[in-house]
């Protein structure tokens, strides 16, 4: 990168998924290539990228847009540029007799993310309305922490887990199957078609600004996606970062693939508000605050251009 | 060993105590010390300030373990022990009464206690914590401890000092009293020499640091003969033969 | 340590000092911790005015968040998981500790032994111990509450420790002289020196549990102010976070000054009282 | 509190008892902090032996990683970082909490105002500190240190309280007749009485701040022992999260060891040893 | 107020102090109690134990303020202070040497004290603690720490209760030095009647409690003439004119 090329702060997980691609834009120069320098700060957890976001101390971040929407409507300027529609599922053992979720009343389900989860929240409206199980109160419901969730499916002690992709990816290599999706239970409920779940925040405010950086920032992210779903080299360069090797890595960088946002972004803007109506109903002021409506703007407007 | 029953005297041969100082220096406290208290006894230890006074009972309360050589007590009925400290050591967050009351055995610790409260002049300070009261009614309290649980054998580090003269004489009565009423061995140390003569029935006359005996001086008189002009007799016979000590 | 009346007075005039009446009943301090509570709330509400920030509402908006979530139930069901949580932790951590930490502070040998391991309890991160109790004993309410108490235990050994090394020796020796009962030497000898000890592990115990309690529920419990605060996290609702915690906070000074300041002014009524 | 040699043998037989050295050079101290560790070791793997869990990895294979994270050099870097946080953190700490602590200990009046701030502050959770000082002050080392000072102060002021409350009056008379100058007042008679709550504030306090600093590094810090534990937690890699965990407790131990327990024992000198 | 440098005397007039023990008990202590001790005057204060005579010092110390009436302190050069407390009041955690230096003024810290040490025959426990000494040690210790600070008044509290007559002589013969070496204004407790008339210019004798003054017994005769014979005197003189108290 030049030295007057903008620098941009991106905050990630670093052993999150997003680092994968950081890291592909990194290598690859992508971030030159357009102008820019990307400056990556890693952080231990998710919610330390939304405090350090908050406090103004990045440019970018990967969040969710329920989330992006709630501050929105709280009054912060945050907006949103797709990153990636895959979410979690609930997965079940290959040999479980857990067919469908019908079969999940009585069983111990954990669930990462706690009860406001979005996935959570969509399966649950689904087994409401098509089967009208509460599985809230039906299953034996465990909250805890993501990894330690994985941990005790792996060992038998649960008996479904709910959890984000990409433990969902290696819970897949290691012997589980998906029961359902949480994207299945959107399109279920109306959604048209994969919704980006995850998208890179930043402020109104900074983008406005800086312009140039932040698409040039989106366009680089596009040039790393390209070159994941087209490259299996570029994977096996990753493994040391993506922490998997063999079948885990296969089946995470399909997972990956699969997830990478490929509708108009207006499409995808219909159909994540009509989501919210649903979660509004579902999840309640707990969830969305006093909104009922996602917060006009959420998505980066001056992508539908 | 003694046949059971036996009155077998109280015994100390003590062949050195030695204390190490935390900053290194050693400092031997007793060395060829032995005498001997006869069952029923009343004795005095006599000696300077800092001679090694304290050291022996702790040692024969069983408190300081570190020393050569060997004691024994004498054997009696209950073979309840009980001391006066130095100072009171009385727990501070108790009342007087009840730090009388725990030092008494189970089945003793509702016994009537009015009659020592009453001579002592503690009655109106039953209630009191050790620290609203003086020092000459701690001490007070410390004794009426030792009195109140009828001991076999009884220890007491000058318990008569920070004492009024009048106060004083009337407890050194209620020792007696106390002393006399069962078969008690009494080892007391004091600086007054007036008191061992009107108490004892021998008086241990020990030397300066390191402590050993200097002499044994048997008081023969007969207690209630000990008024002031035998007693000022007795003074004179004493420092006659310890002229260099006392 | 206030010398101010030493006698360094360089005026030679007459002191006078008239006798003061000492009236402590129990209206003194409740009215000392209302205005306190009152200074508080004052304080906070000035500076949310000055720094208006979502970050940092003011105590009217979290008052009305507490409102809601009482009228709603939750904040009664959660609060109560979470009291049962410490509670119980908190019994298993101080019994547990004390007896430890008194043996300690009285056998020297036993202490140079042991004391590595307790440098290593001591310093063990809670995500350690929460994860490790969890994995291996399910993702249960004994789990979590024995993790909590796992936690807080070397904390309690190290306070009772230094107080059963600091016991006076001469209480002990009458003890030993009047041949009190281990139960006696215990209540009457033992105890009373080590209660500082013990109202410092006390005070600052329950705090630290209650902090161990909420990322306990964090990482595998669905109930509780933990898992609630942590909700509220997520959507990043201070408001929410304040008046569950504040809600914990009322619950925990109304114990202390109705119950453990009463009781420690009793237990303390014998030492001199500074004129 | 042990009677065993009280006097209440039965047989009269004499009592013979020989004098002991007491030869407590450091020899003894380390050897028995060797004896010690090595048992922890043994138990740890034939636990782990037993009971095989990719949640409790054996010493051995912590060793290993413990070595591979050294020789990267990443280890000793977020190592670093992290003593630094506790070192600043716990410097502040103590310093603020027992000049509060003992000030408070010693006027009842302001006690009883502050008493009610001060349990807010004591129970007000890790969490909400550290992110409203984020958000407040910016994601600064500043932010982070003062945050868990700010988490610990209340622990020290109310275990030193105690240590104020629990001071022997006549000292502090005695001081005021000889009239004392100011510091040697603090220096000879308060700080010699307060030692045990310091030392006990000490302690837990270490221990306590890196647990804190662990949330903190977590919540908004990109290096330091507790971003890596948590990267590894994600990953569920119980291994390096133990070899991070004993790198800490080891240096802690060395600490304690080669520094608090040698003064400890000087400053000490003066109590009676019980024979 | 009185003209500088005149010789103003140590004036109390306490009309009242009470005590409110823990337990709700209420102790009257003193009641109007008042005496004067002439500046440079050795005054003695006797009386039965736990009448109120520590509990008058502790006031005349600025140590307890509560109490109605006032007192006034001799005005005098240095105004310096010491007090030897009835129990010694060591600092535990710091030895002799050190207990006795961090009483003196700065400017008397690196004063030599052997000669002091010698006298006291503390020579040898200069580094050790005071739970390293016994209690008549660390009594003299403390009379060591109240000799070196060249005090204007001085204040004790039964100074030589628990030491041996010989050592007790002693001190009170390096008592008198200190005194007379220079201006000092002395207010002494103790229980010793022979001790007050050896030492004092006036003795104040005390009722029982609540304590007010019974008497002023004035020693005439000079202090070079108390000898043994002529202080028995006093002591009978004494007994006639306060025949129910002592
Ligand atoms: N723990 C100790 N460490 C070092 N020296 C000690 C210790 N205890 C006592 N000593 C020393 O042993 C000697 C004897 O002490 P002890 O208390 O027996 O004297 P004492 O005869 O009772 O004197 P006093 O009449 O003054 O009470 C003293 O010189 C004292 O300094
Ligand atoms: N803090 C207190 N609370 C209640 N009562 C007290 C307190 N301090 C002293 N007293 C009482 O006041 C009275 C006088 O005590 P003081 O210590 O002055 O006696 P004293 O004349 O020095 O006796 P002694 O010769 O025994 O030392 C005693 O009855 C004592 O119980
Ligand atoms: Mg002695
Ligand atoms: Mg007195």
């Amino acid at each position: 990168a030049s030295p007057s090329a903008p620098k941009i702060r991106v905050g990630v997980l670093k052993f999150g998924t997003v680092n994968w691609e950081l890291d592909t834009i990194k290598h690859n120069k992508f971030d030159a290539a357009n102008g820019i320098e990307v400056e990556v700060v890693y952080f231990a957890g998710e919610d330390a990228t939304n405090v350090a976001m908050l406090a103004g101390d990045l440019d970018v971040i990967v969040s969710d847009w329920l989330w992006v929407s709630r501050q929105r409507s709280e009054g912060e300027d945050l907006t949103l540029a797709p990153y990636s529609t895959a979410v979690g599922a609930i997965m079940v053992k290959n040999v479980s007799p857990i067919r469908g979720i019908p079969d999940l009343v009585g069983k111990k389900i954990g669930v990462a993310g706690g009860s406001l989860d979005k996935s959570w929240l969509l399966i649950q409206g689904l087994a409401r309305r098509d089967h009208g199980i509460d599985l809230g109160k039906e299953g034996d419901v465990v909250f805890g922490a993501p990894p330690l969730l994985s941990e005790k499916a792996l060992s038998g002690e649960l008996d479904a887990v709910l959890n984000f992709w990409h433990f969902c990816a290696r819970l897949e290599a290691n012997g589980f199957r998906r029961l359902i999706g949480a994207d299945d239970a959107a399109k279920a409920l109306g959604a048209s078609g994969p919704v980006s779940a995850l998208g890179y925040v930043f402020r109104e405010k900074w983008a406005d600004e800086n312009p140039d950086a932040a698409m040039s920032f989106v366009k680089a992210s596009a040039q790393a996606k390209k070159l994941l779903d087209e490259s299996d080299a570029e994977w096996r360069r990753l493994a040391p970062v993506v922490r998997a090797e063999g079948g885990e890595l296969e089946v995470l960088r399909d997972r990956y693939r699969e997830g990478i946002p490929k509708r108009p972004l207006a499409e995808e803007e219909r159909d994540a508000a009509k989501l919210y109506e649903i979660l509004a109903e579902l999840g309640g002021e707990k969830l969305v605050g006093e909104a009922r409506q996602m917060a006009p703007g959420t998505f980066w407007a001056a992508l539908k251009t | 060993m003694q046949p059971a029953g036996a009155a077998a005297p109280l015994k100390v041969d003590i062949d050195e105590k030695t204390f190490r100082s935390a900053e290194g220096v050693t400092i031997v406290a007793l060395r060829g010390l032995s005498f001997e208290v006869r069952q029923g006894e009343f004795a005095c230890l006599l000696g300077p300030s800092g001679c090694g006074k304290t050291t022996t009972l702790r040692i024969l309360l069983g408190l300081d373990r570190q020393f050569s050589g060997s004691y024994q007590l004498p054997e009696g009925g209950s073979k309840r022990i009980a001391a006066v400290f130095q100072e009171p050591v009385l727990l501070p967050w108790r009342t007087v009464e009840q730090n009388i009351r725990l030092a008494l055995p189970p089945r003793l610790r509702d016994k009537d206690l009015d009659w020592l409260f009453d001579i002592l002049g503690l009655s109106a300070m039953r209630s009191l914590y050790p620290s609203e009261l003086s020092l000459g009614l701690a001490r007070r309290a410390a004794l009426a401890r030792a009195f109140a649980t009828e001991p076999a054998i009884l220890f007491l580090d000058e318990p008569f000092a920070s004492l009024d003269e009048r106060t004083a004489d009337k407890l050194r009565r209620l020792l007696m009293t106390v002393w006399a009423a069962r078969p008690t061995t009494a080892l007391m140390v004091t600086h007054n020499l007036r008191e061992a003569l009107l108490l004892a029935d021998r008086i241990v006359v020990l030397s300066p640091r390191p402590a050993h005996v200097l002499g044994i001086f048997d008081v023969g008189l007969p207690r209630h003969l000990r008024e002031a002009p035998s007693l000022d007799h007795l003074v004179s016979e004493f420092h006659k033969r310890f002229s260099d000590t006392v | 340590m206030t010398a101010e009346f030493g006698p360094d007075n360089a005026r030679p005039s007459p002191r006078r000092a008239r006798m003061v009446s000492r009236g402590s009943g129990v209206a003194l301090p409740a009215a000392s911790a209302a205005a306190s509570l009152l200074a508080l709330c004052l304080l906070w509400g000035l500076a949310a005015g000055m720094w208006p920030s979502r970050a940092f509402p003011p105590p009217l908006e979290v008052w009305r968040v507490l409102l809601k979530e009482a009228a709603s139930g939750d904040l009664g069901f959660h609060l109560a998981m979470t009291l049962w949580r410490v509670a119980a932790a908190y019994v298993v951590a101080m019994v547990v500790g004390s007896v430890l930490g008194v043996l300690l502070g009285m056998h020297r040998r036993a202490d140079s032994f042991f004391n590595p391991w307790l440098v290593l309890f001591l310093n063990l991160p809670a995500l350690v111990v929460i994860v490790l109790a969890y994995i291996w004993f399910g993702l249960t309410e004994a789990a979590a509450i024995g993790a909590v108490a796992v936690n807080k235990i070397p904390n309690v050994v190290v306070t009772m420790r230094e107080g059963a090394r600091a016991l006076e020796p001469r209480y002990a020796e009458m003890a030993t002289v009047y041949r009190l009962g281990p139960l006696d030497q215990i209540r009457h000898v033992l105890v009373p020196q080590l209660q500082p000890y013990f109202a410092a592990a006390s005070r600052s115990g329950i705090a630290l549990i209650w902090k161990i309690v909420l990322v306990v529920e964090l990482l595998g419990r669905s109930s509780g102010v933990g898992f609630q605060i942590y909700l509220y996290f997520q959507i990043f609702d201070v408001a929410a976070i304040l008046a569950y915690t504040l809600a914990f906070v009322a619950i925990m000074l109304a114990i202390e000054l109705l119950l453990v300041q009463p009781l420690e002014r009793h237990a303390t009524r014998w030492r001199r009282r500074s004129a």
